[in-house]
């Protein structure tokens, strides 16, 4: 493949970890919800541009997914449910934005050596997009644990699903993609239900505020 | 053979006959010694048949193990003192228990008099036997370190064999004989309840051991009792003598008339060690109860002391 | 591709499923559910005689047709116990008719997604069928719609999802590293291809997958400290769903964890998993048998003891080596017989006690003599002592283990010893002492607990030769 | 042959088990349970002396079952055939006795199940020729023992009991499965032709002997393991408290002498050191916990710690002996040994059954609450008398002659070139001496205040005797306390073969001595002869009843007791236990069990009575056991925290278990 089209990949899946830590680096839910959607844009675009590259025609269902799904869909939804719920517009923080994003960084710098170590036989494209796939999937689930807000929990779990997709477009001529694809669409939308369901305004931890204390597993 | 079998018949006449002896001869002593005229030497033989001849008045509740004990340790002791060598060596039974059998057969005999002090189920009667048995807890084992240093240096349990070896120039002085010996003669006052272990002829009740423990005895049984006490008394004496001065015992195959040499011996030291005894009584107080132990715990360490020497070294 | 046995396993499943979501009465459906995992039970017994030849998605070997007779046989007889179990739990209106409707369907979808996780010689699909299962059965704990359900339902699914995604992300690394040898497209995902080329695969690919793989699929198996939605889901969910989750999914996650595992024991290169899994089992052993003596909640307690035995039996396969590897297997078989028992004893015994709390229960073996002597064998099982089977896989595993390194041994006879002090603490408050609460007979056939603890007693005296040579077979392919 | 009977025997008391579940709640069940248990056991005793006494070659023999391929391996040799005797015999007079006693059994169907069992898995321990079916049938033995145990559920401290013994029980196992996962060497060769074909390095070896001491000595009782006995033995019904202590400890010396002695191979000399130290301790410690007891049955269990360690004095002296290659000396202390692991059996049984009889007819075990029972259980009291007297190792008796036999052996130590041991074989020698003048003082304590005396309750004063069946069990063991007293020298030959397989040197032939005394290494040594001894105390003291009644008087009055003038009418004055034992706790106890007397004197005219407490510590618990339970409660509390993380929290783990690997990966080679 030509050293252009490398860089356009490179570059989008650069940008996509780069959204990460932006999302990291907020603190209004709003705000947050909207560079989600950024994110889920930029991933949708990536995915198109693996399946010009690799012309692979059912890329683009997962593309149109992304962009239609992810970035519309969802960000929509979770925005009406913090109006209904009426849920505290700022996100609560386990550690400060500082740390988190030092954390980050680690991570990122983590996946990159894990990757490199990568025999280099195997095509560099693959290794650089896995790599920073990777590093999307950690910020991912680093957001989820340092966030305390449901709604904020559930973004990192989507970028860190949209750095599985990634990997998964990256990976030439893998089948399912788009399966599994939707299949995760399906998930993130039976979290969302859940939330909405179970009215949970603020966190995960719990089904509802009073429920909290007294129903986590065993009574103390 | 048959000149055995008379010698060990003798013998355990002899014991049974001089046991009162010795003791009514030490009461006798003792008495001079406070320049107290005292009673005759003949007085416990006397005591003793008047005993008989009494009827034994029984507890209403004692059972009939009470009333079997007696003649069980009367027995029991009697056997023991039949084995121990007084005038010769090599009697014909004396095989058929060694110093440590003859040592159990006495913590038999201890065993069922303790026994005894708890069948009526008197306050007196427990007190003697828990105290009994507190003392002997601490004896037995002082006389078998004893009798595993006499072991350990005559290369034999055998009474006889030990007895022979003493007499035998290969002896020599050794620590741990020395030891043993001072150990034996505690263990053996603390044995027979003399002072300052116990008093025999004490009735104030709470410094009663032995008295205690047959306070419900009467007649022809508690005459048996003091006769076993009798008889434990010139077993130590006689079992001291030929252990330790062994002069005068006939060897095995002696004839009849090595007797006059050996008996009027056996005689003298029966004397000697009885007279020894009642000069140490009455020159020394008797001691607290819970004093004793630490009487007996010198023994115990005496003997242990003196089987440690053998272990780590042939010659001492 | 003409139709077989294994088909069978999977399609009876899929239309019974179909069936019992539409068939109303729970007399009726139950009954059907029993029949069916009967007919799947039967289905998996033929696939012994007629093996299906491997296709692109499916395949049978020695080492899932040994898992599927025990699934389906354990899923058979759970249906027993659960046509009884239900009839009381509809008495006491904790179920409606229409959730049960729900109920039996997804029993069978769970049926089938295990057994096609079995079957499935594509890593894709086994991803696909492993989280398929698992969502069913988040379903089927949230049943109860009480506080604790809900609760434990969503830990269990956002757990859950976490680990669906890891585990997809080192399969698309497995893919990643079979692409250069093997070429693109599906067949680079066909099991068969990967374990036949592995040895060429690129190791530091695979290391990194199977990093993910084992925290992603380590979720499902329980160790800790990925346990977390365990105890609860099995706390909280319906009895028949707690013994399928200790009894069966466990195992299930463990199998595809071992299928990857053998992907790297080919690969010279790659570093050994070994290590990483003696680790995780002794963490999770010892862990959870201290988690044992504070337990007041009877089905939290052996959940947290299906943790433990998670953890001896992957330190097994960690280990390797016949012997080890022989015992793994033992040991798996045994517990899920052993523990599905327990979860039936224990579900009846919160129905005749109408509660779960150890601490209002008592004098069972009075009261309820055969449900409480029951209960005790099953300890005495679980618990490692003979002549039951899991003393032999212990026996195996201890003994073979101390010679090669006796640190970790050590280790491993405290963590049992600990956890047998725990369980046995609990039994005695349960079953001994003054009777405690409500003292009803169980209306309940004890067919399925007491089948379940002969066999286990069977296996602890005799294996049958056949069985045997299997589980060396399985032994030698496992490394 | 006589392996297929004794196999077939253990087979039918198997079966027995489930058959007893079904008539359990029939009236007749016990007799009809216990009886088949008898006639199985009995014949299994018949082939096994058979086996012994016929000097027959061993027999083996493997079944395909267990772990397939290895199979279950069974084997009986002098050794097992010895202690094959010894469990029969005490299962077929526990058996006999328990037709009596079951009867009074209020849940017999928690005890007739467990009974055939555990009589079937002792045997079976003793039969096995693998380290599987060993240690199946040893974890079996401990588990049905457990049910018998805790089968008086409703008493708290039944169920408290089992549970420590089942943990120390899997405790023991498992040191024991360690043991035998280093014999077998990597590839598990688990028969035990194939261990004693490898032979382990001497570090192995040195390992072995630990495990097997920690796995042994746990089930045995050596202290410090020895906690859970007191506790157990006493709470099942009486005549598994009989097996338990008489029989069962027993299977746990075989245990170790199988592993120690044989499948090791030669022993280092430092061994004997360990063996002789911790069965020393035990002796002295288990007799004077036994005498701070007022709990008959409990008391009883500690001597059979006390009974424990002198067997291990005498094995450790064995192993001296042999590790010296002096075997003719290892033979002797070997046999003394041995000898009172049967001895004991004997009395201990004996013992057990007597505690039994007095809690039928009293309902109780608590010393302090009897006295007196002489009068109304003389039969029972008669054949108790006997036990304590050869429990106390007083001659004419058996438990003198073992005894005699390990001082003779103490006694022959010198000639060991180890200094190590020239110092310490005095020592336990010493300690051995105390143990035996100890336990006299107990067992006066224990008869004394249980059968003589006044009786201190109702209970005691309505007693009435125990049925023929227990009776007959009784008479039979003190018969055979007297036999194996007086004529010891058959019993010493039939442990003849088994010093030959041990220590490859067998006690010279004693059978042809004159007058049947014993002569253990030289005549001109030392030699014993219970028989003569025995005639001799019965003539002399006829003789002596004979000759006073005759020539004196034969007359005799009741009276009220004398009690030097002021006899109390309240049987509460009376010695209690506690009071006989309060001398010897003072020497004793103030160290070594902290014992501390609390007076409460309440102030002039206060009406409360006055109290005297005394608290006894039992410093080993608080030392090793409290702190262990401690611990495990404390980690149990700070681990329970991880039950109630948030959703959150546990994520963070796995995060936190993802970057770890993740870094492990970074930084592999």
């Amino acid at each position: 493949m030509s050293s252009l089209q490398f860089d356009i990949a490179h570059l989008l899946a650069g940008s996509l970890v780069l959204i990460s830590f932006m999302e990291l680096y907020q603190d209004r839910l709003y705000a947050l919800l909207n560079v989600y959607a950024m994110h889920a844009l930029v991933l949708a675009l990536s995915v198109a541009w693996q399946a010009f590259v690799q012309d692979a025609p059912h890329l683009y269902v997962t593309a149109a997914l992304a962009l239609v799904f992810k970035a519309i869909v969802i960000p929509v939804a979770l925005h009406r449910i913090v109006v209904q719920l009426g849920i505290h517009r700022e996100i609560e923080k386990v550690v400060g934005v500082g740390p988190a994003m030092l954390a980050g960084m680690g991570l990122v710098a983590l996946s990159m050596v894990v990757m490199l170590r990568v025999t280099h036989d195997s095509d560099p494209l693959a290794r650089e997009d896995l790599a920073f796939a990777l590093s999307v999937v950690l910020l991912g689930l680093l957001m989820m644990v340092t966030r305390r807000n449901a709604v904020s929990q559930v973004v990192g779990f989507m970028s860190l699903e949209n750095g599985l997709v990634l990997a998964a477009t990256g990976a030439k001529g893998m089948p399912l993609v788009v399966e599994i694809s939707v299949a995760f669409s399906v998930l993130i939308a039976f979290i969302v239900i859940g939330i909405f369901l179970f009215r949970i305004r603020e966190r995960f931890d719990s089904v509802d505020l009073q429920a909290m204390d007294r129903f986590r597993g065993e009574r103390r | 053979m048959i000149l055995d079998f008379a010698v060990q018949g003798l013998q355990m006449l002899l014991v049974l006959a001089l046991a009162p002896l010795l003791t009514g001869f030490v009461r006798k002593a003792k008495a001079r010694l406070m320049r107290r005229q005292g009673p005759p030497l003949i007085q416990p033989y006397r005591d003793l048949i008047r005993l008989m001849h009494k009827d034994v008045v029984l507890a209403s509740n004692a059972s009939w193990l009470f009333r079997v004990i007696p003649y069980l340790i009367f027995a029991v002791t009697w056997v023991a003192a039949s084995l121990v060598p007084t005038f010769r060596i090599g009697l014909l039974f004396s095989w058929s228990a060694d110093l440590i059998a003859i040592i159990a057969l006495l913590g038999s005999a201890r065993f069922f008099q303790a026994l005894a002090g708890l069948d009526v189920g008197t306050s007196f009667g427990g007190i003697g036997a828990s105290r009994e048995v507190m003392i002997a807890s601490l004896a037995e084992p002082a006389m078998l370190m004893i009798v595993f240093t006499l072991a350990l240096i005559a290369g034999s349990t055998q009474l006889s064999n030990i007895a022979e070896f003493m007499v035998s120039p290969a002896v020599g002085l050794r620590v741990s004989l020395a030891l043993g010996l001072l150990a034996l003669i505690l263990v053996a006052i603390a044995e027979n309840g003399r002072i300052p272990v116990d008093n025999p002829a004490t009735h104030l009740e709470l410094t009663m051991v032995h008295e205690a423990m047959v306070l419900e005895y009467s007649g022809r049984h508690l005459a048996l009792i003091e006769l076993t006490a009798s008889l434990k008394l010139i077993l130590y004496v006689s079992l001291i003598a030929c252990l330790f001065a062994p002069w005068g015992l006939k060897p095995e195959g002696a004839g009849i008339a090595d007797f006059t040499i050996g008996i009027p011996a056996y005689l003298g030291k029966l004397a000697v060690g009885g007279f020894l005894l009642a000069l140490f009584e009455t020159s020394i107080a008797k001691m607290r109860v819970f004093r004793v132990p630490e009487f007996l715990g010198v023994a115990l360490m005496l003997g242990l002391l003196a089987v440690l020497l053998r272990f780590v070294s042939g010659s001492l | 591709m003409s139709f077989d046995a294994s088909d069978a396993v999977l399609l009876i499943p899929a239309a019974a499923a179909a069936a019992l979501a539409l068939l109303p009465g729970y007399r009726i459906t139950a009954r059907l559910n029993v029949l069916a995992t009967l007919a799947t039970f039967v289905a998996a017994l033929s696939m012994l005689w007629a093996r299906p030849e491997p296709g692109l998605y499916l395949r049978v070997d020695d080492l899932n047709s040994t898992f599927i007779v025990l699934t389906t046989f354990v899923g058979f007889t759970t249906s027993v116990f659960s046509a009884s179990y239900i009839g009381h739990e509809l008495e006491t209106g904790r179920l409606t008719p229409t959730f049960l409707r729900f109920y039996h369907a997804m029993y069978q979808v769970l049926m089938f997604a295990m057994n096609l996780a079995l079957l499935a010689n594509n890593i894709g699909v086994m991803w696909v069928a492993v989280e398929l299962a698992t969502l069913t059965t988040v379903l089927m704990v949230g049943i109860y719609r009480t506080h604790e359900a809900l609760e434990a339902a969503w830990k269990y699914f956002i757990l859950g999802s976490v680990g669906i995604a890891l585990a997809l992300f080192g399969t698309i690394l497995v893919y990643m590293a079979a692409r250069p040898v093997i070429g693109e497209g599906l067949a680079a995902m066909v099991w068969t291809n990967l374990i036949a080329h592995a040895a060429a695969f690129d190791p530091a690919l695979l290391n990194l997958a199977f990093v993910f793989l084992l925290l992603g699929y380590g979720t499902k198996v329980g160790l800790a400290p990925l346990h977390a939605w365990l105890p609860d889901a099995h706390a909280e969910g319906p009895t028949p769903i707690s013994a399928v989750l200790s009894g069966l999914l466990l195992n299930i996650a463990l199998y595809v964890l071992l299928r990857f595992k053998m992907l790297l024991a080919v690969n010279p290169a790659a570093l050994a998993p070994g290590p990483l899994m003696v680790t995780l089992g002794l963490i999770s052993l010892v862990f959870a048998a201290f988690m044992l003596y504070r337990r007041r909640d009877i089905k939290r307690m052996f959940a947290y003891s299906s943790i433990e035995h998670m953890g001896i039996i992957v330190f097994a396969f960690g280990m390797g080596g016949p012997l080890a590897n022989f015992a793994g297997l033992l040991h798996m078989t045994m517990h899920s017989l052993t523990k599905s028992a327990i979860f039936f004893a224990v579900g009846h015994v919160a129905q005749v006690k109408g509660t779960q709390r150890i601490a209002d229960m008592g004098g069972l073996t009075e009261t309820n003599p055969l449900l409480g002597w029951g209960l005790i064998l099953g300890v005495v099982a679980i618990a490692g002592m003979p002549p039951l089977g899991i003393f032999m896989s212990e026996f195996l595993v201890v003994s073979s283990t101390f010679v090669r390194s006796p640190g970790l041994a050590i280790i491993l006879v405290f963590g049992i010893l600990v956890g047998l002090g725990g369980l046995f603490l609990r039994l005695n408050t349960i079953v001994f002492g003054e009777p405690r609460g409500p003292t009803a007979e169980a209306k309940a056939s004890y067919v399925p607990l007491f089948a379940h603890l002969a066999l286990v007693l069977m296996a602890g005296l005799y294996m049958p030769a056949a069985l045997v040579a299997w589980f060396e077979n399985v032994a030698k392919l496992l490394g | 042959m006589m392996l297929t009977v004794v196999l077939w025997c253990a087979a039918a008391l198997l079966a027995l088990a489930p058959l007893a579940v079904i008539v359990a709640h029939m009236a007749k069940a016990a007799p009809i349970v216990y009886g088949l248990c008898a006639a199985a056991a009995l014949i299994s005793l018949l082939a096994a002396l058979k086996q012994l006494l016929g000097a027959a070659p061993a027999e083996s023999m493997a079944l395909p079952l267990g772990i397939p391929w290895v199979g279950t391996h069974f084997r009986i040799d002098a050794l097992s055939a010895f202690f094959l005797a010894v469990v029969d015999l005490g299962a077929v007079t526990a058996s006999l006795f328990a037709i009596g006693y079951g009867s009074h059994e209020a849940a017999p169907s928690r005890v007739l199940p467990f009974y055939p069992a555990f009589l079937a898995a002792m045997n079976l321990v003793v039969l096995a020729d693998d380290a599987f079916t060993f240690l199946v049938s040893w974890e079996f033995m401990s588990l049905t023992s457990w049910a018998l145990v805790v089968s008086h559920h409703r008493v708290r401290d039944n169920v408290y009991a089992g549970y420590v013994y089942i943990v120390m029980a899997s405790f023991g196992t498992l040191a024991l499965l360690l043991a035998f996962g280093l014999l077998a060497g990597p590839d598990g060769l688990y028969t035990f032709a194939q261990i004693r074909a490898a032979h382990p390095t001497a570090g192995f070896a040195a390992l072995v002997l630990f495990l097997a001491l920690i796995g042994a000595g746990s089930k045995a009782g050596l202290v410090p393991l020895h906690v859970w006995l007191p506790l157990a033995h006493p709470a099942a019904p009486s005549h598994v408290s009989a097996l338990m202590s008489g029989v069962m400890t027993k299977v746990a010396v075989y245990g170790f002498v199988r592993i120690v002695f044989d499948l090791v191979g030669g022993p280092a000399w430092w061994w004997s050191m360990v063996v002789l130290a911790l069965g020393g301790v035990t002796a002295v410690m288990g007799v004077l916990y036994a005498l701070m007891q007022h709990d008959l049955k409990r008391l009883l269990a500690y001597h059979t710690v006390e009974n424990i360690g002198i067997i291990f004095i005498g094995l450790g002296l064995a192993l001296a002996f042999k590790a010296y290659g002096m075997d003719s000396a290892a033979a002797l202390a070997l046999t003394a040994g041995l000898l009172h692991v049967f001895n004991h059996s004997v009395f201990k049984s004996l013992l057990f059954f007597g505690s039994g009889a007095v809690l039928t007819a009293t309902g109780e075990r608590d010393m302090e609450h009897l006295g007196g029972l002489i009068h109304n259980m003389p039969q029972t009291a008669f054949v108790f008398l006997v036990g304590c007297v050869a429990i106390s190792a007083l001659p004419p008796l058996n438990g003198f002659v073992s005894e005699w036999l390990t001082f003779q052996a103490v006694l022959l130590s010198p000639q060991l070139p180890s200094w190590g041991l020239k110092l310490l074989v005095p020592g336990v020698g010493a300690l051995l001496a105390l143990s035996a003048a100890l336990a006299a003082a107990c067992f006066v304590k224990a008869f004394g205040v249980t059968f003589l005396g006044r009786p201190r309750t109702l209970a005691a004063e309505r007693a009435a005797e125990t049925d023929q069946f227990s009776l007959a069990a009784m008479y039979f063991l003190a018969a055979l306390c007297l036999v194996a007293g007086v004529l010891p020298g058959l019993f010493i030959d039939a442990l003849a073969p088994l010093a030959d397989i041990l220590v490859g040197s067998r006690m010279p032939v004693q059978t042809g001595v004159q007058w049947l005394s014993i002569v253990p290494i030289a005549a001109g040594r030392s030699s014993y002869n219970g028989l003569l001894v025995f005639l001799f105390i019965g003539i002399s003291g006829t003789l002596a009843a004979f000759a006073i009644h005759r020539l004196a008087s034969d007359r005799l009055r009741r009276g009220p007791a004398w009690d030097c003038g002021y006899p109390d009418p309240s049987p509460a004055t009376q010695y209690t236990a506690s009071s006989f034992a309060q001398p010897i706790r003072r020497v004793f106890g103030t160290s070594m069990f902290r014992a501390r007397e609390l007076v409460e004197m309440p102030p002039p005219g206060d009406m409360r009575p006055a109290r005297l407490v005394v608290v006894v510590r039992d410093l080993i618990w608080d030392a090793i056991y409290a702190p262990v339970a401690a611990a495990i409660g404390f980690s149990a509390d700070r681990l329970n925290v991880l039950q109630f993380l948030t959703i959150r929290q546990f994520l963070s783990l796995v995060f936190a278990l993802l970057v770890i690997l993740l870094l492990v990966l970074a930084i592999w080679p």
